[in-house]
Parts: structure tokens; C-alpha cells; sequence
């Protein structure tokens, strides 16, 4: 057995060239009661080690479905991967067995969800469930486990942590479980750490607080942070890049600002005009509705709401290029992104 | 915790107050003069009387309601008319094997129920689970009395394997204990089937998965933990139904408990007895369902710090 | 949310838009629903028309063609499919008897129960506060009593008459529906819609009316389907113990009784009812539970 | 400002949710969900109540259009008291003040078509609506919201998240109100059509006149469509003026931080921003802190504060707050 290949991921960062994960042309489909649909569509992007990324999109955009595909969380049978590699620290998880992929979360890949609440389980206490992936992975015994607890609950700012860890997760409020799912998340110093809509369901106020905590984590711990989001603002202030999705498919992507100030895709401009800023009087928002998923336009599925739709737009499918006279990372799946940047200016 | 066991407390001895008050009306329900009724029509009227005086049905009814409250307390349900002595304690004396036979038939529910419904669950939409979820299906929908008597045509005439009827030994208790426990082990059995997979579906069991817990654990402990707590609660409400199972059961196989006393006492009107045998298997039954929601408590932190 | 809402969101939010809900219902009608309909119809024709075929009197005997075993022949010729029993009576005639009792005794046991039920659910549900903690305390010391208990000291008391196992058995069988429309009734109740409803201006009866029975029609009709079947075995329980329907309207249970005494010479007198019992109950139960998948796969518990 | 006499006006209500015991239902304690609200709404204009969860802000909306009943404090409409007016009043009272709802999914009720869902209202409030040509009204009134006409025999689960939203819009406008009540009604909706009904809001609200009670947890959003706002915390109104001073010169120290908390999409333009991270979270309110109910979280929080309930009045410029030193130190402003 080769060293690369060992699931535990002792290899330092670093020793690899390259991201530390990348999704290569992944397709992933759901069957419904009537057809199948196409939930992830050649979706491509990397997430280099210590990089924060933010994976941008409204609802059945296929931004939760690309994550739970690298978390192996799929819900099969009804989920299936039609396509493309999904490679963490340049092994390949699609070609290894589950058990392969099971093995690096936890320790290598956490996850943080939406809803504490119900991402907590209701009976057990909440020190315990901290603790659990440290001492089933590694065998050390319930005491330390529990002030291993303790500690990672005083990291993530819960007060009186020595007194909290027997408490059961409903006797904690909606901010402070999330901090419990990040104290379980961080537990084992993994390299990348996916968070599902981490504040969606967070006051505005304490979605301040567990952004800051998160980005300050990030920081310290130098772990890359995949935030998953159909808030546009929440992100702004953390992440490196910005992936924006649309209907299972990567539409633009590059540096948040590059894509939030000079955004070359009609979408990703569209959904900036939707933003109420303050000093616009009228908004003005993206026409029509996202498509159903199960009969996707032809050509680029966003031509239907495009103001700036051809007919070859109804029958091309755009791929990602690089966006006209924007710097290099800075890439965009528009027919017409040279028109799209022109009227932004203008 | 103690405020709660009390409560609880309070509201079965409620519960057994609300029986004996329906026995109470069900009795004030007999067409005619009960006590012509139980004495037939070969009495003399110097019996009915004393049984009319006896039975208090004398006095005006509110009155008679106090007395009868009262004598309850006592477990005082008057005499047996057909056996002699005190009514209680007729039904005190068979109440061991009832007990007994309801209790085998609820671990064979209980275990098999379970277990069939972990494996089903695990192993949904294979042929195993079919299998498991068809069988149950029928098992459920078959007359318990009936599948007594078709175990003691093959069983027990037929193949000569296990004793027809009666109690003394293990073997005895075999047939009856099947025959009443097959409807409940595939209730259970579905019950904790469904319960398992509505909670592989809950988010803390993504949670675990993302932990990198293996499958194993995430079933036990963290899945099985929570589909338990509906099967705790049903499990209790069962047991009441196996209890009045057993009245049935015990009939046809002649098992000498409470049940078949009460069917026997009814076709010779000793109410005494009757009344005495439904109110011991509520109160048994009310009791069950103290511990199952305790126990209740015990596994659902949320539902102890409620309270 | 966990951590597949999105997922529920783009599998669920797609489909409910373009799939109306009657297509989506229409579609599977399959063999789980097909089948143990075509059985139940199957001895609803056998109970409205075997009898006036097959005739049944009760007090009949024919001494000389006692017992016969199934498929074979009387003296004067003629087959008995199912045999016959002590007296020589008909067997076959006598289970369409008994399904007639059976389906009847069912049937409406399940509409009293059903009515009962519903309004104490409504009422208790919908109206709340001293209403619902009344009705439910009765409800909870109902369930306390185990049914067959409280029916086998009913019977005791009141005889044996096919109306008084009608009521003995609703009286038993109201509490579940009962909670399960207060169930409904409270989850509907709190929905959006109906807080949309009173701010028209709508009266409770309205809302009643047009919001909440709606809701709770398809579980009320899966707890029918499947109640109809413990109803009826608990109706042959009732008359196995010689608690039930009387000699004259002999319901399957009084003719499995009738064979237990025979069970070593005559074991047909009693398994065929019974089989003929647990084939409509199965029925009952499959049909149920696919309706129960259908209608709301939340009802799991029940 | 305030001449005419406003549309509504919120007198010291209070709604209490009560906590019942389990076994017997008695009534055990009470939740103060509304402690002593009070505003004025002119017609024409549109309120933005903002609020974070467990303020109120939705029940101080449920108790005005009678869904909730107030434990105290008025409600009037026109002048005219909500609670005292008899029946056929309280009908006429029905029809001014309408609701659009949060979720666009249950609002609806899913076994009504859509014609029957928008002409409710006209069945249930005898002798008001159109006779014969109902279903020509109920067209145009699809078309005014911006849906097709021919789809009024559609079930609600036949149209989308935005389409069910303004069949929503559609019900309310069917009784012609004075007066709707947008109880977070774009809230569930993705952005780009949440953007769509926010304009179709503001469209109606010019073309017919309407006057709009807005209530949202999303600042920006409340920002957009308000003349005015109100900001709630734990049961109590703490600050409110009028969009711009409440925006740009907040005095209470909780708008301040609700403000800086505000998710921005471009933060890089504005590099004077500064974010006040609040501590902890809000406390429950079955059991609210003594005094004002901020000074558990509040940066500012002295003695006097755990004793003495602020009152909601002008200290410090053009609008009222709800601090004791909201005059003695003036805010940071945060533009966001």
C-alpha cells in the first residue's frame, strides 16, 4: 500500500503539488416519481489547501448536492453519479470504495450543516457527541474524549464549556449549537472543512458572530473552508473565491470581488441587481423562474430569463472560459460575457 | 423528576377510577333484576332478597355508588356466587399464570418484533424485507384465536410435538404464548421498521455519516436510540391488548388464568368475579404504562427536561 | 434542516410544480391497491348474493350427511365445496352467512365509530382548551381499558344481538379515530392557510367546512381500512367466545367455535371459516397500508 | 408630520402567550410575546417592522388583524377600535386589513383551485364582492398580480414558490383592503424572485394607493420598501423613525449592531465599516431581563439599566429610542 494512499491523511500539507480537492466534470442525477433529474452538471472547480471558497447559488442549483457527492452523503438509491472525479489530496474518491471516503471525514473533510438542531442528535450530550469522532477513530478513552470536549467547546467561544458538556443539545440555543457542530466539525484538525448554509438558519445577529468565529478559525487552523450559500452577503467578507452555480451547472467563477464588481454572466449580474442595496429605487430582478430540472432549456439553460440571449445561446451550451480583459482566474460560462461586462460598465 | 413520577401517580390512580366507574355503569346496565339474572329462575325470593341486600341494590344509586367506590378501595368485589369466597380472591389466585403467559408472549414480541424490524429496515427493498414486511402483513390479520387452534391441529393432534392444552410445564406455555404474541411481534416488528427509516433520514445521522462513523455505529447506537423511543410508548399500549389477548387465548387452550375465569364466570352471571378480573388486568395494565413512561423520560432527555 | 434539504428542495420543489397532485396520486395505482380490492369486492358479491343461492337455515339438520369433509358429495348427489359440520349443515352456505354478518357488523361498527370519533376529534381538536383535555382524559382511559375487555363485560351484561356487538365494538373503536383526527385537526390548524382563511373573515364552520375535514378525510379513510379489519376480527373474537352475534346470525367466529370440539374429526369446520376471515382481513390490511403509503407516509405508527 | 390621523394606530399592546401545564392544561405562566407596542401608520406609507426571532414582531402583526388576542392595548383602525366594534364591524374591519403570508407553500390551501382561493373571501363575506362576473374579477385580479388569467382552475401545487406568493397578493387584493399586512412575505423566496414581488408590491402599493405594514427579519429588504421603521427586540419597540435616520444616525445600541450585522455584498466599498459583534444570544421571553430587556447583550449596559424600563421617545435627533443614553453617546454611523 502506497503512503499517498492512506486514508488517514497523514501526509502533511503541502507534500502534494496541486488543490487539495478537486470536482472534475461531475454529473449527478436524482430519480423522482417522474424522470430523472439532473441535479450537478459537469460541474468543475478546485479548492486549494487553506483557501477559503464560496459556492454561490439559489435553490436547485446542485451547490448542496455537489457537497454531500465529496462527503459520500448521497442519498442512493434515488442518487446516482453519472460522471466526473471528485479527488481529495489527488486520490480520486469516486474510484475507491465507500469505505475509502468514510474514512477521510471526520478527520480529513468535516462538515458543518444548516439546522443545528436537527444535525445534532437529541440523546445524546452534546460533550459526548464532540468527543465521539476522536474516540471511535482513534480509541482513547471517554474521560479524555470528554476534555477533549471541553477544550474544543472553550475554542469555539461557548461559555462555561466544563459545566455545558453534559448538556443535551436543546438545552442550547440556536447560535450556540451551531458553535457545538463547529467544535465537532474542528475536533480532528481536518484540511477541509465544508459548511452547508452554516448561518441560514441563524439570526442576523449571531450570523455575524459564527462568521466571524469561522473565518477566525480558518485562519488559525489554515484549513481550507468551503461555505456553501444563497447569500450573497454573508460571504463577502470571508471568502477568496466565489463559485456561483445555476441549475446544476457552474456559471461563473474567479475572486469574490472580481465576480461580485465586474460579474460576467447575465445571471451572476442579474442577481445583483436583486439585491435591495439601499439606494436603488426600483429593483430589478432576473425575469422568469429557474427551469425544472428534469426538462433543462436546451443550449444554456439560463437563455430563457437572458436579456442577452441568441439563438445560439438556445442551442450551444456555453463552457467556462475566461471572461474577456479580466484577470486569469476570473472564468465565465456566457456566450456573450464581452457584452455582459460592456453594459455593467456602461 | 420525582414531581413528574407523582403526577403520573395522580393520574392512574385517576385513570382506575375512571374503570371502576365504567364497570360500575356497565353492571347498572343489566336488563331486569341482576340478582334474578345471576340466580336464575330457580331462586327462591328469600335468595333474591339476600342477594339484592348484598349486592346494595337497595339503596338509591348514588348511594350505591359511594358504597361500591368504597368496597373498591378494599378490593372488596363481594363473593363468587358459582366458586364460593371472596371474588378477588379467586381472580388473585389464577392471576400468576395470566401474568406469566402474557409476559412471554410480550418478550417474544419484543424480540422478535425488534429484531425482525432492525433487519428489515437495514435491508429495505431487498427480498428480505419483503419477505420479513409480508409475512408480518399476514401474521397480523390472522385471528389469534384461530391460529390456536390450527397450532393444536397440526402441533398437537397432528404431529403429537407439544401438549394441546393446560399449563405445568415450559411446553405448555409454548403454543399459547405463540398464538398471542404473533399479531404484536409484527406490529412491533413494523413499527420499528418505519421508526428505523424515518431516522436514517434525520439530519444527525448525515451528521454521524460525516463524522466518519462507521455504519455500525451509526445505527447503534445513534440511530436505534431514537426509533426506540416510539416503540417504548406503543410497546406499553400492547401489552394492555395482550393482556386482553389472553382472555381468548386461555380459552382455547384451557390455560388456567384470569381470562378464561372471566369467560367462564360470565356465562354463569358471577359479576363479582368479572369485575374483579377486569379491574386487576386495567390495574396491572395502568401500572405497565407508569414504567413505559418513565422509561419514557429515560430515553428522551428532551421529554425529562420538559417536565 | 439536514443536511439533504436542498436536496428535498430540488427533487421536491420541481416535481411539485409541474406534476399536478391528482396525476401524481393517479399514478401506481398498482397491484397493492388492485388486488385486495378485487378480493374485498369479490365478498361483498359472495355476502349480498351466496345466501339467496346457497340458502342457509340455522335450524336445519340433515343428520345424515354430517360432516362431510370439503369436495365431496351429499347422498343425493350434490358437491359440498367446504364440507359440512355436525348437524350437516352447509358449510359453504354458512360462511357466506357469516361473511354477510361479518362485512355488516364491520361496516357499520366503522361508520358509528368513525362519526363518533370524527366530532370528538374535531371538536377536541379544533376547539381546544377544557373540550380537548376532557374528551382526551375520557379517550386516555378508554385506551386504558383493554377493548376487548371492556366489550367482553358489555356483552356480558347487555346479550347477544348483532346491534349491541355494533355497539359494543364502535364503542371500543371510536378513540382512534378520534386521535387521529385531532391529530390532523391540530396539524392543520396551525397551517398558514387556514390563519389566511380567518383573516377573509371566514366563521369557524366555514373554515371547518372547507379547511380541516378536507384535511382529514384520506387519513380517516386509511384508519377505515384499517380498523375494518381488527374490527372484524375482534367481532369473531367476540362470537368464538359466545359474546358476539347470535346462533341465529351465526358471524364466522360462532362457526369457528362450532368446529373447535371437532378440531380432531372434522378439522375443516373450523380452519375454512377462518381462512376465509384471514384472506378478507389481509386484504383489508394490504389496502390499507398502500392506501396509508399514498395518501400520507407519515402515518407510519398507526 | 403625523396630521392626518393615521390609518393605524397601536396602543400599548400586549399579547402573552400562556404556558399550560401538561397534564390538566392549567394555566401555568405566560410567554410576553407583545410588551407595550405603539405606533402610528399614515396611509400610503409603508411601516418596516424588523425584528430578530422571538421579538414579536409577527405576533404584534397576528394580534392586530385578530389572530392572536391582545392582553391589553388598543388596536385602531380608522380611529375605530379593533376589539370594541360588534360583529358586522368587525366583517367591514376584515376586509380593510389584509395579510400576505410567509410560506408560500402552506398559505394555500392545496384541495382549493386558484379561482376559489382568490374569490374566498367573497363567498364568506356575504353581500361584498362581485355577483355573476366573479370569474372575470378573479382573472383580472390574476393579471394584475402578473399571473396568467387562464390558469384559475390550476391547483396551488401547479405553480412556483413566486407564483404562489402573488396568487397570495391576488387573495388579499380580492377584498380591496385599505390596509396589508406583509408578514414575511418575501422572506422564503429566492432572490432574484423575491426581487420580482418586491416590485410588484411597490407597484400596487403606487397604483392602488395601499398602506403596507412590512415585517422582516432582512434589513436590507425592509430598507428598500419602508418609509418608516420600527425596530423590535424581546417584545418592545426600541427605536423608530424614519427610514433614512433610523438607517444612518441608528441611537439605540441594538439597531447599531442589527445594522452593522447586516450581510453586505460589497464590503470592500465601504472600508470605514465597522462591525459590532453582539455577544450571546436573545433571552427567553418567558423570562426577559429586569429593566431594559437589552442590557444582557447591550455594550453600553450600567446599573441603571437592569432597574429602570427605558421609554420609547426622542433623545437624540428626529426619532424615538429606547435607551437611556442614546443622547449621551452618539452613534457610530454604519451605512450599510
Amino acid at each position: 500500500m502506497r503512503l499517498a494512499e492512506r486514508p488517514t491523511g497523514t501526509a502533511a500539507p503541502g507534500t502534494r503539488t496541486g488543490p487539495l480537492l478537486r470536482v472534475q466534470d461531475l454529473s449527478v442525477s436524482f430519480a423522482t416519481g417522474s424522470g430523472r433529474l439532473r441535479a450537478v452538471d459537469g460541474v468543475s472547480f478546485d479548492v486549494g489547501a487553506g483557501e477559503t471558497v464560496a459556492v454561490l447559488g439559489e435553490s436547485g442549483s446542485g451547490k448542496s448536492v455537489t457537497a454531500q457527492t465529496v462527503m459520500g452523503l448521497l442519498p442512493r438509491p434515488a442518487g446516482r453519479i453519472d460522471g466526473g472525479s471528485v479527488s481529495f489530496d489527488g486520490v480520486d474518491l469516486l474510484d475507491r470504495p465507500d469505505s475509502y471516503t468514510r474514512a477521510l471525514c471526520g478527520t480529513d473533510i468535516a462538515m458543518i450543516f444548516q439546522d443545528p438542531l436537527s444535525s445534532l442528535n437529541p440523546v445524546f450530550r452534546v460533550g459526548t457527541q464532540i468527543g465521539e469522532t476522536l474516540r471511535r477513530r482513534r480509541g482513547v478513552s471517554r474521560r479524555k474524549a470528554r476534555e477533549h470536549a471541553i477544550e474544543m467547546m472553550h475554542r469555539v467561544g461557548i461559555p462555561a464549556p466544563e459545566k455545558r458538556v453534559d448538556d443535551y443539545p436543546h438545552q442550547f440555543s440556536g447560535g450556540m449549537r451551531q458553535r457545538v457542530m463547529i467544535a465537532m466539525a474542528l475536533s480532528m484538525n481536518p484540511r477541509l472543512v465544508i459548511a452547508d448554509e452554516p448561518t441560514t438558519a441563524l439570526d442576523v445577529t449571531v450570523q455575524a458572530q459564527i462568521m466571524s468565529l469561522l473565518a477566525d478559525l480558518q485562519r488559525e487552523e489554515g484549513m481550507a473552508l468551503v461555505l456553501i450559500t444563497h447569500d450573497l452577503g454573508v460571504v463577502a467578507d470571508v471568502a477568496d473565491r466565489a463559485i456561483l452555480m445555476y441549475a446544476g451547472r457552474v456559471v461563473e467563477t474567479g475572486p469574490i470581488r472580481e465576480v461580485y464588481d465586474h460579474g460576467a454572466h447575465p445571471y451572476s449580474v442579474g442577481l445583483m441587481g436583486s439585491l435591495p442595496t439601499g439606494d436603488q429605487d426600483r429593483l430589478t430582478p432576473i425575469t422568469g423562474a429557474p427551469p425544472d430540472l428534469r426538462q433543462l432549456p436546451t443550449g444554456c439553460s439560463f437563455h430563457p430569463r437572458c436579456a442577452f440571449a441568441t439563438d445560439r445561446c438556445r442551442t450551444e451550451e456555453p463552457v467556462l472560459r475566461p471572461a474577456p480583459d479580466r484577470p486569469q482566474a476570473h472564468l465565465t460560462a456566457c456566450h456573450h460575457a464581452e457584452e455582459v461586462l460592456a453594459d455593467g460598465i456602461r | 423528576m420525582v414531581a413528574y413520577i407523582v403526577r403520573r401517580l395522580l393520574f392512574a390512580a385517576f385513570v382506575m377510577w375512571g374503570a371502576v366507574t365504567i364497570v360500575f355503569i356497565v353492571l347498572r346496565m343489566v336488563p331486569g333484576d341482576p340478582a334474578l339474572v345471576m340466580l336464575g329462575p330457580d331462586a327462591s325470593p328469600d335468595e333474591i332478597a339476600a342477594l339484592r341486600e348484598s349486592l346494595g341494590l337497595t339503596e338509591p344509586i348514588p348511594q350505591q355508588y359511594l358504597h361500591y367506590l368504597a368496597s373498591s378501595v378494599r378490593l372488596d368485589f363481594g363473593d363468587s356466587i358459582r366458586l364460593g369466597g371472596d371474588a378477588m380472591g379467586h381472580v388473585l389466585e389464577r392471576m400468576p399464570m395470566t401474568i406469566q403467559l402474557s409476559v412471554a408472549a410480550l418478550m417474544f414480541a419484543v424480540v422478535f418484533g425488534i429484531g425482525f424490524g432492525i433487519v428489515a429496515a437495514l435491508r429495505v427493498n431487498t427480498w428480505a424485507d419483503r419477505v420479513i414486511t409480508v409475512t408480518s402483513l399476514v401474521t397480523h390479520s390472522l385471528p389469534s384465536f384461530w391460529v390456536g387452534l390450527v397450532l393444536i391441529l397440526m402441533l398437537a393432534r397432528g404431529l403429537q410435538l407439544l401438549p394441546s392444552g393446560g399449563a405445568g410445564s415450559f411446553a405448555h406455555l409454548l403454543l399459547p404464548a405463540f398464538a398471542l404474541a404473533l399479531p404484536f411481534t409484527a406490529m412491533v416488528m413494523r413499527l420499528t421498521r418505519s421508526g428505523l427509516l424515518e431516522v436514517i433520514n434525520e439530519g444527525y445521522i448525515a451528521t454521524a455519516r460525516s463524522k466518519g462513523l462507521s455504519e455500525r455505529v451509526v445505527i447503534f447506537p445513534h440511530a436505534i436510540r431514537n426509533a426506540l423511543i416510539p416503540i417504548v410508548t406503543v410497546v406499553g399500549l400492547y401489552f394492555g391488548a395482550i393482556l386482553g389477548g389472553t382472555v381468548v387465548i386461555e380459552t382455547v387452550f384451557a390455560w388456567p388464568g384470569v381470562g378464561r375465569l372471566i369467560v367462564d364466570s360470565i356465562g354463569f352471571r358471577d359479576y363479582g368475579v368479572v369485575q374483579s378480573g377486569i379491574l386487576v388486568i386495567a390495574a396491572i395494565f395502568v401500572m405497565i404504562n407508569l414504567i413505559v413512561d418513565i422509561l419514557y423520560g429515560y430515553l428522551d432527555p428532551r421529554v425529562r427536561l420538559a417536565r | 434542516m439536514t443536511g439533504g434539504t436542498e436536496l428535498i428542495e430540488t427533487v421536491a420543489a420541481p416535481m411539485a410544480d409541474a406534476v399536478p397532485e391528482r396525476v401524481r396520486r393517479g399514478r401506481g395505482w398498482g397491484p397493492r391497491i388492485w388486488i385486495p380490492l378485487v378480493v374485498v369486492a369479490f365478498y361483498v358479491l359472495a355476502a349480498i348474493f351466496g345466501p339467496m343461492i346457497v340458502t342457509f337455515d340455522p335450524v336445519a339438520t340433515d343428520t345424515a350427511n354430517r360432516l362431510l369433509p370439503p369436495l365431496s358429495h351429499r347422498d343425493d348427489g350434490s358437491l359440498v365445496l367446504f364440507g359440512t359440520d355436525q348437524v350437516g349443515q352447509d358449510l359453504l352456505a354458512q360462511t357466506m352467512q357469516g361473511a354477510r354478518v361479518s362485512m355488516l357488523v364491520g361496516v357499520a361498527t366503522l361508520l358509528l365509530a368513525g362519526f363518533i370519533g370524527v366530532v370528538v376529534g374535531v371538536v377536541s381538536g379544533y376547539f381546544g382548551r377544557w373540550a380537548d383535555a376532557v374528551l382526551m382524559r375520557v379517550a386516555d382511559i378508554q385506551l386504558t381499558f383493554p377493548g376487548i375487555l371492556l366489550a367482553i363485560l358489555i356483552a356480558a351484561v347487555i346479550g347477544q344481538s348483532v346491534l349491541n356487538v355494533v355497539l359494543i365494538l364502535a364503542i371500543s373503536g371510536w378513540v382512534t379515530f378520534a386521535r387521529v383526527t385531532r391529530g390532523q385537526v391540530l396539524a392543520t390548524k396551525n397551517r398558514e392557510y387556514v390563519d389566511a382563511t380567518r383573516t377573509l373573515g371566514a366563521s369557524n364552520w366555514h373554515i371547518i367546512r372547507t379547511c380541516i375535514l378536507p384535511a382529514c378525510t384520506a387519513p380517516i379513510l386509511v384508519i377505515a381500512t384499517l380498523d375494518i379489519g381488527s374490527v372484524i376480527l375482534a367481532e369473531a373474537a367476540l362470537s368464538f367466545l359466545g359474546l358476539g352475534t347470535p346462533a341465529s346470525t351465526p358471524s364466522w367466529g360462532v362457526t369457528i367455535a362450532n368446529g373447535r370440539n371437532l378440531l380432531s374429526s372434522a378439522w375443516w369446520v373450523s380452519t375454512i371459516p377462518g381462512i376465509c376471515l384471514a384472506i378478507l382481513v389481509v386484504s383489508f390490511g394490504i389496502l390499507g397500508d398502500a392506501l396509508r403509503d399514498r395518501f400520507d407516509p407519515k402515518m407510519k405508527g398507526i | 408630520m403625523a396630521s392626518a390621523e393615521p390609518l393605524l394606530s397601536v396602543r400599548d399592546l400586549h399579547t402573552t402567550f400562556p404556558i399550560r401545564s401538561a397534564l390538566l392544561r392549567r394555566r401555568v405562566g405566560g410567554i410576553q410575546a407583545v410588551a407595550g407596542v405603539s405606533f402610528d401608520l399614515q396611509a400610503g406609507q409603508t411601516l418596516g417592522l424588523v425584528g430578530e426571532s422571538g421579538s414579536g414582531k409577527s405576533t404584534v402583526a397576528r394580534t392586530i388583524i385578530g389572530l392572536e388576542q391582545a392582553a391589553s392595548g388598543q388596536v385602531l383602525f380608522q380611529g375605530q377600535d379593533f376589539a370594541a366594534a360588534g360583529r358586522a364591524q368587525t366583517r367591514r374591519l376584515r376586509r380593510d386589513v389584509q395579510m400576505i403570508f410567509q410560506d408560500p407553500y402552506s398559505s394555500l390551501n392545496p384541495r382549493r383551485t386558484v379561482a376559489e382561493l382568490v374569490s374566498e373571501g367573497w363567498q364568506v363575506q356575504p353581500g361584498f364582492g362581485p355577483r355573476g362576473t366573479w370569474r372575470a374579477s378573479v382573472q383580472e385580479l390574476l393579471e394584475r398580480v402578473g399571473l396568467n388569467p387562464d390558469h384559475l382552475d390550476r391547483y396551488p401545487h401547479q405553480f412556483s414558490g413566486g407564483q404562489r406568493q402573488r396568487i397570495g397578493i391576488a387573495r388579499a387584493l380580492a377584498m380591496s383592503p385599505k390596509l396589508i399586512i406583509c408578514d414575511e412575505a418575501v422572506s422564503a423566496l429566492d432572490v432574484s424572485i423575491q426581487a420580482q414581488v418586491i416590485n410588484l408590491l411597490q407597484d400596487l402599493q403606487r397604483d392602488l394607493g395601499l398602506t403596507y405594514l412590512f415585517i422582516a427579519h432582512d434589513l436590507s429588504v425592509v430598507r428598500h420598501i419602508s418609509d418608516r421603521i420600527a425596530v423590535m427586540y424581546l417584545g418592545r419597540i426600541v427605536e423608530e423613525g424614519t427610514r433614512d435616520e433610523v438607517f444612518d444616525r441608528p441611537t439605540h445600541p441594538y439597531t447599531q449592531a442589527l445594522l452593522s450585522a447586516i450581510p453586505v455584498s460589497h464590503p470592500w466599498r465601504m472600508p470605514s465599516r465597522e462591525r459590532i459583534v453582539l455577544a450571546g444570544d436573545v433571552p427567553s421571553p418567558a423570562d426577559p431581563p429586569s429593566g431594559c430587556r437589552f442590557r444582557t447583550r447591550c455594550p453600553k449596559a450600567r446599573d441603571r439599566c437592569a432597574v429602570e424600563v427605558p421609554a420609547l421617545e426622542v433623545r437624540l435627533g428626529e426619532h424615538a429610542s429606547a435607551c437611556h443614553f442614546a443622547a449621551v453617546e452618539p452613534a457610530v454611523a454604519p451605512t450599510a
